[in-house]
């Protein structure tokens, strides 16, 4: 089964006309669009039975309740996890990495400790474990990378050697490169370190089962993945975060609140402090539900002929004046596609773009390290989702011969 | 919406394709000062000497989209030989040729000092650029990392 | 100018149907109803310009952006902020909260000082404090309250001793008590302490200037004040926020990531890591725009005079049998009337009232230590917004007979 | 939607009015054990005596609304002086009609063990209480406190 041709019309922002052009949405590694059933949950919400969950004995707090628990156990179901206990909600995949650092990371990391990560890791898994190590003094461990941008695992044992926690992403947001989550795991989990799965860019394209990753913990965000701003998830082993102390303080994460001190209530919610984003997980739920629809196999199908179809075109048109990092293999990477076309600087080729309506992001997309590691400021990443297809590949690789043009040296 | 032609004049290609005052001096005796651009990753490196209190030198290195190397390039030009005050001068009209309201701004201040020496000249190409909001910074790069070099000697 | 007759119809939810009555909603202080215009300044958002922020060059990426920060400018001015950069975005009030605690109060408290909050606080100023006490040592202190409900200040200068923060709200969310915010800040700050403001029922129903309370910080919370779930602020002074070290690491609070450290972006991206909750930022945008165009004085005017027909019309029908927490005088004190009624325990008064559709809260309101002082375990609150008449009063205190005689002991 | 009179059977209201087995026990040496809703502050105490393993003595403290006052008295009525077995037997029947899918499990329960010790009589009157989702709380409340308690028994 493949994808349903007439999919662009479930989503209501490509058809908007921008520069005089349909709009080509090529940055959905940063964030995808949203069909019309997640924005019309959201409404619905908002419309019908809007109100404040868990405390209100009222009918329509009640099926506000109802309405994001049951979000919760579909969002549980989709990834693999044993309970609806063990999702819980955060406001983005960046907040998820800071719980995990903050929490698991101060009970359990100390000087003379070490967090092994990689060299192709977002902010979000980097920038939150070196706030704690300043104040707790453990290492910052990474894994090298190869020439063509796979983790490089040759030292993985001495590397391994001392570390307690193990927290790496399962794709690269800017070389679409895949790693090998589950070996990793294993090696990790031989030696008893924790791992930690950033699937920020693996769930939205990929049918996910927690278990067969290998992880421990994993966090993954909700608007790349058809869902709503505002949302994220933290998922973890029951056990695992049972043992973790509460992260942010206030209501809801409470049973008892005494002025010589606070009970923590039981997971998801201990994490889950002050109002939780109710309309956002209603959104996320249905977000879930549309990808199920289409199924993620499918999913990942489409997106593995499309990236075939794109290295293949822009390799033939433009040879040795164009560069894609990561995996030469379009089964073994993701629809992320880093180019370095001439001396055409990203910020200049996306603003040339632009003008034909096509949308690809120029920047360091979060990963400084990795960009130091490719010796650039910053690359144009153009990046794909199940709504895109052949006619928007065509329309970027088109547009790059006048912006070679334009900014000869 | 403005066209592409707004923001890559000709000039500024000219001076993204072919740099002023390229390279590093050395510092010290050189005065050294970096500015980035969190956005997009862009780098610039302007060192400088002064003497009898003007900008006797200066050069610029770094690496950044063409509106970022053009105004780098188009500001060494500009400050090259000026007295600090009159460096300050010339930022000051840029920055606020550049800031989103520069057409009251600019004819406001142009009618209060209208001395020959500040005209922005060549630099005028750049105006276009505010019609880009996100390509602003891009522009202001080099100036902001000018000026914070000069606040660092005197502070 | 008093608010337009006809303003329920702007709130899609306030039409709907519950156990065959029009809703009567009287939750407002858990969760205000959305007017039409926010729920579809966040549908615009999805469907026209929907793209991840501040790092785009393309044009919706820009229109994003602008869009967000053009909220962020309203929402400032709304308060009374010198400038736009002094308003930081989190996900609610409680984020908010432990931001200040975390992040000032990492660095500032230790064993020796003390933290001045007051016996009606809601968890979210209670419990981020408690967390970091158990760290660092420092002292909770508590302002006593008087029979009625108001701060007892009689013995503030001792309780002020040795205090680096005082952080009070600035109405109760049980007692609808009005807090002497500016008075307290003035002499907080004759001894060098710093004030942080709960406003989280204050900003959505009083004309609110951040200089006039005397605020050093300010906490809030969107979905209280016609707002999306999933958005909170914090205002602070700019120096103050400037010298404050991060609170959450990741993508968009930095201007440089390198292997052995980080370097903080500016307030108030400082602030914010991750992706920000777009949306929800301009529909909070939109809320405020909506407020504004009713006026703040009016919507407080509209308040007192419905507080004082619920008092009046509660105490003449029911006298002795009903109890109503805090203070007596309607000028003196929110919407928010928390109710004794003979002794029908609040969960079964709020589930009597739900079958004429009358939503009310019973509970503890997040607000346990006060519960304790008040020697109950719940209360039934009954709070009310700008879309409130009094017929929806009416039908309140119409359906608590019924429920008085069912459950006599 | 369900009307009020599927919440509120008279046999509830009677046991909210005159709550069976109220008070404490000694403890030591009687056993003590509590239960909290977080939702809405009901605070439940359940104190009992263990002899020849059975609940010999049971009492109920605390506060609530009518539903998990009313539950906790009948609770303490229908395993006083059972064995522990039976309690816990009882305990399970109770909760499994207190699921959300509390048809098919109880219907299934039933037939596999149709003994007369275990029927729930009384208690059959919170079924009701499986409509109002919210409220299943309040009624499991002090069965979750003694299921607690005797789990802390055996340690
Ligand atoms: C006084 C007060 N402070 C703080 C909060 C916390 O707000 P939120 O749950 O949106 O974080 C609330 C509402 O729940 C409140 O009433
Ligand atoms: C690999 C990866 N991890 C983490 C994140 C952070 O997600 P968010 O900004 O939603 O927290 C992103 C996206 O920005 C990402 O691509």
């Amino acid at each position: 089964m493949s994808l349903p041709r007439n999919i662009k019309e479930q989503f209501p922002l490509l058809s908007q006309v921008v520069n005089g052009h349909q709009i080509v949405y090529l940055d959905s590694a940063a964030s995808s669009q949203k069909p019309a059933a997640v924005i019309e949950a959201m409404n619905d919400y908002y419309r019908t039975i809007n109100a404040n969950v868990h405390r209100g004995a009222y009918e329509i707090a009640a099926q506000a309740t109802e309405a994001m628990e049951s979000s919760r156990e579909r969002i549980a179901k989709f990834i693999g996890a044993n309970s609806a206990n063990e999702v819980v909600f955060t406001k983005n995949a960046t907040e998820s990495f800071n719980l995990v650092a903050r929490s698991w990371g101060g009970q359990n990391l100390s000087h003379g400790d070490a967090v092994l990560i990689t060299d192709m890791e977002h902010h979000a898994n980097i920038v939150p474990w070196q706030i704690l190590s300043a104040e707790l003094g453990f290492e910052i461990r990474w894994i090298p990378l190869t020439p063509d941008g796979q983790l490089d695992l040759t030292s993985l044992d001495q590397l391994l050697d001392g570390v307690k926690m193990v927290s790496l992403t399962a794709m690269s947001n800017v070389l679409g490169t895949l790693n090998p989550v589950r070996e990793i795991a294993d090696r990790a989990h031989e030696i008893g370190a924790l791992v930690t799965v950033d699937a920020s860019q693996y769930v939205p394209h990929f049918p996910t089962d927690v278990e067969d990753l290998g992880a421990d913990l994993m966090c993954f965000t909700g608007h790349k993945m058809c869902g709503p701003t505002g949302i994220g998830v933290l998922w973890g082993h029951e056990e695992l975060l049972d043992s973790m102390p509460p992260f942010l303080g206030g209501g809801e994460m409470i049973v008892d609140v005494r002025k010589d001190g606070f009970t923590a209530n039981e997971i998801p919610h201990k994490f889950e402090a002050g109002t939780p984003p109710i309309a956002e997980i209603i959104g996320l739920g249905a977000a879930v539900e549309f990808l199920e629809s289409l199924g993620m196999a499918d999913i990942r199908q489409h997106e593995i002929q499309l990236t075939k179809y794109a290295m293949n075109a822009l390799n033939n048109r433009y040879g040795d004046e164009l560069t894609i990092h990561g995996p030469r293999d379009p089964d073994q990477r993701g629809g992320v596609l880093s180019i370095e076309y001439r001396d055409v600087h990203p910020h200049d080729l996306s603003q040339v773009l632009d003008q034909r309506g096509i949308c690809i992001r120029a920047g360091h997309h979060c990963a400084k390290p990795l960009m130091k590691l490719l010796g650039v400021g910053a690359t144009s990443r153009a990046s794909m989702y199940l709504y895109n297809d052949e006619s928007d590949i065509d329309a970027l690789v088109d547009a790059l011969e006048p912006a070679g043009e334009m900014f000869a040296l | 919406m403005p066209g592409l032609d707004d923001l890559y004049k000709e000039i500024i290609l000219d001076h993204y394709r072919n740099p002023r005052n390229q390279g590093e001096l050395d510092s010290p005796p050189a005065h050294r000062t970096e500015g980035f651009n969190p956005l997009c990753g862009d780098e610039v490196t302007v060192t400088f000497e002064i003497s009898d209190n003007s900008l006797s030198e200066v050069r610029i290195a770094g690496h950044g989209c063409s509106i970022s190397q053009a105004s780098a390039s188009m500001m060494s030009a500009a400050v090259k030989g000026k007295s600090i005050d009159e460096v300050r001068e010339v930022t000051r009209r840029f920055k606020a040729m550049m800031s989103i309201h520069e057409e009251e701004i600019g004819s406001e201040a142009s009618e209060q000092t209208s001395d020959e020496v500040f005209e922005l000249g060549d630099l005028e190409a750049l105006k276009g650029v505010v019609k880009f909001p996100v390509r602003i910074k891009c522009a202001t790069l080099s100036w902001n990392a000018l000026l914070t070099g000069l606040g660092e000697l005197e502070g």
